[in-house]
């Protein structure tokens, strides 16, 4: 029987594992964005999984919300690295500091 | 009669000011004329008064001029209390201020600051008039202070000179130690009486009396102790007792007229009018009796000790005037107030005769002020030299001069007091005369006898002073003689001053004196026989023509043989040197102290700066954390991320 | 016992394909791998009758952000040696991290359901059920706001995109449709008064 | 007829400082004038002020109220008794005075310079007459502006650092303050004083409020470790500045006790006395000695005001210990009184003192005691009013100077016989710093060539300073009226702080 709490285990796995992938790659933006994508991704699992559960369709809207927000924020994110990437040749951001306050 | 009272103050004061304030346009003769008839009004009303109160024996008038200020029901006014002592005492000041200011035209001739001088010395005989016929303590204590104001301005009169107003600074701060005192008494009495009005505050003497303060932790002392105590350190500074006397030789400073008017004559009896004036608060409280007689007896003593050792003429007198205050608080002590009234009023005129003969001294010698460099002067200035005489016999008390009924009644009257301290007392008042006798001679040997110690120039034109300034020689030499005569009787053993003392039976020497008074001539062949004082005032004026005239090299061989004891006189008990190394340097050290610790390190440095740098620092320590890599900002995030639910867990 | 089944296979290709995000050596190999994730989770949402979403995430995600992803990773021609280099280092760091938030989640999951029963499973909707009407109605009644703002949201970043990437390179030659139409006859045509020449 | 004297001697000279900001500095010359001419008519609607006082008819006279704010019930009222009607007539008084002293000397903006003095006497007289809490913090803080722009304009050298120290310093008291007034309007319901004087307090909040009181005025009065920013305020001032600074600004914290701590607080300010009394001694002592070793003559005279404001201090809270000790109250009222007077006799006193400053300053440009030395050669007619305010300072019986503080040594020896003691001491040590000043100034020969150089005062300093020494003597001579006039008022605050809230 496939309960709840197995697709909250699975969120929370799939969470840390775009957890670990922020972490290991530091140096890797595109991954970077991905591993957001991943987690938003969890985070939508558990949205479902509780609506589901209440059978209230709250969580369903609201995943339908954030999903829009995150193709937003791609979107977004992408043009930014293309814009970074023309003006530095590389988006290896470990050497990028100009933000330095 | 009140209209006469404020003539009497207000004619010195309105000369003061249109002489200071219009001084250039009424000229030098305009000023001194408006200041002189000033005076002289006042004069002329004070004898007035005189005989209004002493021969007619009008009531005593006590009425208030205006109300000064009323809080709770505490009410402050400006007022006159005009009785014998006052009536004396006013006439005393007026006439010697009256001769200091004739005699001022002649010795400030070539000043340029003449009008300002002559403005000040009427302004001070305001303020003394003040002073002496105010009714309660607020009008006494503006009268004390303006008293000691004027004679700040008139000590540093030449101001261009840098000793002059070195003296004057430190006469001011140390009368202004002696008016904090002063201060605390009066606040003492507004507290017990809740009144500053004289009459009130006598009524309710024996009430302070019963009352006590905590002073010191624990110990109960009678209200009445500590007020008269604070009272007579406010006297102690102003009539220049022997910790506070520091100031008085240094005022010699200023130029002669006022040392002879305020130095000599009024402004440091202001101290022994107050203390007599406050006859019914002191006499209820033994304590403060018993020490206004031992600090007046270790003045009278030490200081005329001092007089044997300085060579500076105006230091001598100095000396001696501090010596003479000494014996009238050691009258006080003795609850003889009348006698120390008349030896007031003696010494008033005795004393200003001998400034004023110093400064005519000095005038002819172009300002010379050396006794070493004096010697012989009888021959050229006669009148001078005899004037001195009188003053100085006067001084010593030689039988039958105005000085010697003063001096001797007022040691009969401490030999029979039975006060804490009379023994000490009429020791060293004993002794004191024979070092008065003593320093006296010598100033007159010096000076005016033996060979002449002048340069060539000084001797080729000295001349007797002009007449303006022999005449009021004269004038205070014939007080100085015969004044003694008339007045011993109905002033110490008469009712002359029953409406402005009161004196308890145990402690009325002066009616034991009196008892065996049968007049003045008697007086005089009884001293012979009875009081050791005429021969010792014989002995020293014999060791005095001994030392400086017979073996002048005598007085150097003694003070090598007593080196020690002569560097301690000469230094003067080393009280100047305490007062400015160790006084004033610690307060100045302090004072560096606290300002560059106290307010620059640690209030501002540390405080409002540090706090300033603390921020500063803070900030620099944040601004690390915006590395500017994006891995730390995701870093940062997760590991918040983390800490969040930890710490829901945990709370939960 | 079907669902069962097909829960735990998408489940497993799910983290595999998310492993393979985190740890594939070529950005593109790293996009595909999310493609494939979305997919999966596209299918475990059927499972959970969330077929609306499953539909959109695979359209709008997988279709167009996973796409624009691609493009842009290939366009910028990156050398991928550099981006490993610092791989090794931080495994240990990301690894226990991870194991962190998992735990936690895990814990939060386990201890501290209050009362709500994660062992059960939903029952199934009656037959007739379409979670788009259902969605549908909720989302133009009382959500309608949020729903403008989304749009809004996705306008913003579209602009944003556009000025942030757009660069007018000097020297295009391109037609300005609007300036021609808009030229008059005075322009262009200028009459001038010449004299006959005289030989 | 119903004329509203506070509302015009508020805002007279706020639209008289906006009519010579509009005439701007190129036409200066009638922008002094003007200037001018709109302080004495302030001065002249202060002074009906005093002629419509009745001193025996308690409360607040003169009240004018117009709804303000709805929301937080909060209204224009403004109303004057026997505690703010004399510092109004004190700054009226002095403001004139500034502005003729700083007429040739201010050349840079001068439009400005008179506009922001006029602008700071309309707020420091709304200080004095508010009654509403809310009106009163606008004006208190709107009052900091003004003497920001003056010292930070036509300062001294390092008068940026001294501004923004003093503003600083004030503005964080004066927020404790705001905090404090919230609290209580949330408690009162409305932000009339008078009704936060009824408000009945727990012994906690009233303590906490006092402090929060206490900080907001110990750094005006300025107490003991909140003082510094005084004498670097005082010494980049310019003269007017520093006259203004000295006179009338330092009362703000001295009437914030009076209409504020003790009133609303009695419990905690009969309980926390013992601090006060404390630090109001210690700036007497430890103020005096640190001004005796100045070498900036501006410096001395501002630790001297710091000196005798301790007096102020310790005549308002002295009043407990005295009734404790004395059981009648005219111990109390003698110190009430004194502290009054003081804060009057000071303004004078040490404005004139600044003037004198600014005079010699005027004309070598030096602040240091060093700088000068035997000015009375060359400047005796100024030499005279020097040595006249220099006494004052120092407490001489017929000068304004002694009145205070013979009050309050009187007050104190009721309390205990070491406090007056210890306050009495400012005789010896005023009269040392003054006067050791005054010797090293102005006696002494011709000190260097600047001082022979030196032209005595001109018309207009005499002028100023020839009305700054009537009103010394006059005040010193006879303080009846002004003792009189505000006997009432504080006869009633007494009672009202004797009794207990609790």
């Amino acid at each position: 029987m496939v309960t709840v709490a197995h697709y909250l285990v699975l969120a929370a796995v799939l969470f840390s594992v775009s957890v670990a992938g922020i972490f290991i790659n530091r140096r890797n933006v595109i991954v970077l964005l991905m591993c957001i994508e991943l987690m938003l991704l969890a985070v939508n699992f558990n949205f479902i999984a509780f609506s589901r559960l209440l059978g209230d369709t709250l969580g369903q809207v609201f995943v339908f919300f954030i999903l829009t927000v995150a193709a937003a924020e791609a979107a977004i994110g992408l043009a930014i690295l293309v814009v970074l990437f023309r003006n530095t040749r590389s988006i290896n951001v470990d050497e990028m500091d100009t933000l330095k306050g | 009669m009140e209209s006469i009272y404020l003539g009497i103050v207000i004619a010195p004061l309105a000369a003061a000011i249109v002489a200071g304030l219009f001084g250039r346009t009424i000229g030098r003769a305009g000023a001194h004329w408006v200041t002189i008839v000033g005076v002289a009004i006042s004069f002329a009303l004070s004898l007035v008064v005189l005989k209004d109160i002493v021969i007619d024996g009008a009531a005593v008038f006590n009425g208030t001029v205006y109300q000064w200020a009323v809080i709770g029901d505490i009410r402050m006014e400006i007022g006159f209390l005009v009785d014998h002592l006052t009536a004396l005492m006013i006439t005393v000041v007026n006439f010697v201020s009256l001769a200091v200011h004739v005699y001022t035209i002649g010795y400030m001739r070539d000043d340029p600051g003449y009008q300002r001088f002559f403005s000040y010395i009427s302004l001070f005989t305001f303020a003394m008039l003040m002073l002496v016929m105010s009714n309660n303590f607020l009008q006494l204590f503006f009268g004390w202070e303006a008293v000691g104001v004027v004679s700040y301005l008139l000590i540093g009169f030449w101001f261009k000179r840098p000793t002059a107003i070195f003296a004057n600074l430190k006469a001011f701060l140390v009368n202004r130690v002696g008016d904090f005192g002063f201060l605390l008494g009066i606040a003492a009495i507004v507290l017990h009486t809740g009144s500053l009005d004289y009459a009130t505050v006598f009524g309710r003497a024996e009430l302070l009396d019963a009352e006590s303060i905590e002073v010191l932790a624990g110990r109960q002392w009678s209200v009445l102790t500590v007020a008269c105590i604070c009272l007579f350190i406010g006297a102690m500074g102003k009539s220049a007792q022997v910790p506070l006397h520091v100031w008085l030789p240094d005022s010699m400073e200023g130029p002669t007229p006022i040392s002879a008017l305020i130095h000599a004559a009024t402004m440091v009896t202001a101290g022994i009018f107050m203390v007599a004036r406050m006859s019914p608060l002191f006499e209820y409280s033994e304590a403060a009796l018993s020490v206004v007689l031992i600090i007046g007896a270790t003045t009278a003593f030490l200081t005329g000790l001092l007089g044997i050792v300085q060579n500076d003429i105006k230091r001598v007198v100095a000396y001696s005037t501090l010596s003479q205050l000494g014996y009238m608080t050691v009258a006080l002590g003795a609850s003889a107030y009348a006698a120390g009234i008349f030896h007031l009023m003696t010494h008033a005129f005795f004393k200003a005769l001998l400034f004023l003969a110093a400064g005519s001294v000095i005038i002819a010698l172009h300002h010379e002020q050396d006794m070493r460099r004096m010697g012989g002067l009888r021959k050229y200035m006669p009148i001078t030299y005899w004037t001195a005489l009188i003053g100085t016999l006067a001084l010593v008390g030689f039988p039958g001069m105005s000085g010697f009924f003063s001096k001797d009644a007022l040691i009969e009257a401490v030999h029979a007091s039975t006060t804490f301290g009379a023994g000490f007392a009429y020791w060293c008042v004993l002794l004191g005369v024979f070092v008065t006798a003593l320093y006296s001679f010598r100033l007159l040997f010096l000076v005016f006898h033996g060979e002449e110690r002048l340069d060539s120039e000084a001797r080729a034109h000295l001349h007797e002073s002009p007449a303006v300034v022999w005449a009021p020689l004269v004038a205070l030499a014939v007080p100085s003689v015969f004044i003694g005569w008339f007045t011993i009787e109905p002033l110490l053993f008469g009712e002359f001053f029953a409406d402005s003392m009161l004196v308890l039976e145990e402690h009325d020497v002066l009616h034991e004196v009196g008892e065996e008074f049968e007049g003045s001539a008697a007086f005089v062949l009884h001293a012979f026989t009875a009081s050791a004082a005429i021969w010792l005032a014989l002995a020293g004026a014999i060791v005095a023509w001994v030392l400086y005239l017979l073996r002048p090299e005598l007085p150097g061989r003694i003070a090598r043989r007593f080196a020690p004891a002569h560097r301690l006189l000469v230094n003067k008990y080393y009280f100047d040197w305490f007062n400015e190394n160790v006084l004033a340097g610690a307060t100045r050290g302090l004072g560096r102290l606290l300002w560059s610790v106290g307010d620059r390190t640690v209030i501002d440095g540390a405080i409002v700066n540090g706090s300033a740098r603390g921020v500063a620092a803070l900030s620099a320590i944040v601004r690390r954390v915006q590395s500017g890599y994006l891995y730390h900002y995701a870093f940062a995030m997760v590991i918040g991320l983390a800490a969040l639910i930890g710490w829901l867990i945990l709370r939960g | 016992m079907i669902p069962t089944i097909l829960f735990y296979a998408f489940a497993a290709i799910l983290l595999i394909a998310a492993f393979g995000v985190i740890t594939a050596r070529n950005p593109v190999h790293a996009a595909l791998f999310l493609v494939l994730a979305f997919v999966q989770s596209a299918a475990l949402w059927l499972l959970m009758e969330a077929e609306f979403l499953a539909i959109v995430l695979v359209l709008v995600y997988v279709g167009a952000v996973m796409v624009l992803l691609l493009f842009v990773v290939m366009m910028l021609d990156i050398n991928v040696e550099t981006m490993r280099e610092g791989f090794t280092r931080y495994v240990w760091i990301g690894g226990l991290v991870a194991l962190l938030v998992a735990v936690e989640i895990g814990h939060v999951v386990w201890f501290r359901s209050e009362g709500m029963q994660f062992l059960s499973t939903p029952e199934p909707f009656p037959a007739d059920y379409s979670n788009t009407r259902e969605l549908g109605s909720v989302l133009y009644t009382e959500h309608v706001y949020a729903f403008e703002i989304a749009a809004v949201i996705l306008l913003l970043a579209i602009v944003a995109a556009i000025t942030l990437t757009m660069r007018r390179r000097p020297g295009l030659k391109a037609q300005n449709v609007a300036k021609q139409v808009a030229v008059r006859r005075e322009d262009r045509v200028r009459l001038v008064k010449v004299e006959p020449t005289k030989d | 007829m119903y004329v509203p004297l506070l509302s015009i001697s508020i805002w007279l000279p706020i639209a008289g400082a906006v009519a010579v900001l509009l005439l701007g500095s190129r036409r200066a010359e009638l922008a002094r004038w003007v200037a001018l001419g709109v302080s004495l008519m302030t001065f002249v609607v202060a002074i009906h002020l005093y002629i419509g006082f009745y001193p025996d008819h308690a409360g607040m006279h003169f009240v004018e109220r117009m709804p303000w704010i709805g929301a937080f019930n909060s209204f224009y009222e403004l109303g004057v008794d026997g505690i703010s009607m004399p510092l109004i007539l004190l700054t009226a008084f002095l403001t004139p005075i500034v502005v003729i002293a700083g007429w040739e000397v201010i050349q840079t903006r001068p439009a400005q310079y008179f506009a922001a003095f006029l602008l700071l006497e309309g707020l420091m007289i709304g200080v004095f007459c508010a009654l509403d809490a809310l009106l009163f913090y606008v004006f208190w803080e709107a009052m900091l502006v003004p003497m920001f722009i003056i010292i930070g304009v036509w300062g001294g050298e390092r008068r940026i650092y001294a501004t923004v120290k003093f503003f600083l310093y004030t503005f964080l008291g004066s927020v404790f303050m705001l905090v404090a007034l919230i609290y209580m309007y949330l408690q009162a319901g409305s932000y009339s004083i008078l009704a936060f004087h009824e408000l009945p307090l727990g012994m906690n909040e009233q303590i906490l409020i006092f402090l929060a009181f206490l900080i907001a005025f110990a750094v005006k009065v300025p107490m003991w470790p909140v003082h510094t920013w005084l004498p670097d305020a005082h010494v980049e001032a310019p003269t007017g500045g520093s006259v203004i600074l000295a006179a009338v600004l330092l009362k703000m914290g001295g009437y914030g006790f009076l209409r504020f701590s003790l009133p609303i607080t009695p419990d905690a300010s009969q309980s926390l006395a013992w601090l006060m009394i404390g630090l109001s001694l210690i700036a007497i002592v430890y103020i005096a000695f640190v001004a005796l070793v100045q070498k900036d003559m501006k410096k001395l005279i501002a630790y001297s005001s710091i000196a005798h404001m301790g007096f102020v201090t310790l005549g308002f809270f002295v009043i407990f210990a005295t009734i404790a000790n004395s059981q009648d109250e005219a111990g109390a009222m003698l110190a009430l009184q004194g502290g009054m007077v003081q804060m009057i006799s000071h303004g004078l006193i040490s404005g004139a003192l600044f003037l004198c400053v600014g005079v010699m300053y005027d004309r070598l440009h030096s602040r240091e005691i060093g700088a000068y030395g035997g000015v009375a050669n060359t400047m005796p007619k100024f030499a005279a009013f020097v040595v006249l305010f220099a006494l004052a300072n120092a407490g001489l019986p017929g000068t304004s100077g002694f009145v205070g503080e013979f009050f309050v040594i009187l007050g104190s020896f009721h309390a205990s016989f070491w406090l007056a003691f210890t306050a009495a001491t400012i005789l010896v040590f005023g009269a040392a710093y003054t006067l050791w000043m005054v010797k090293r100034v102005i006696f002494g020969e011709v000190g260097n060539d600047g001082v022979a150089a030196l032209e005595d005062v001109g018309r207009r300093e005499f002028l100023i300073l020839g009305i700054l020494a009537v009103s010394v003597l006059a005040l010193g001579v006879w303080p009846d009226p002004l003792v009189e006039a505000m006997d009432t008022t504080l006869r009633e605050l007494l009672a009202h702080v004797m009794e207990s809230k609790l």
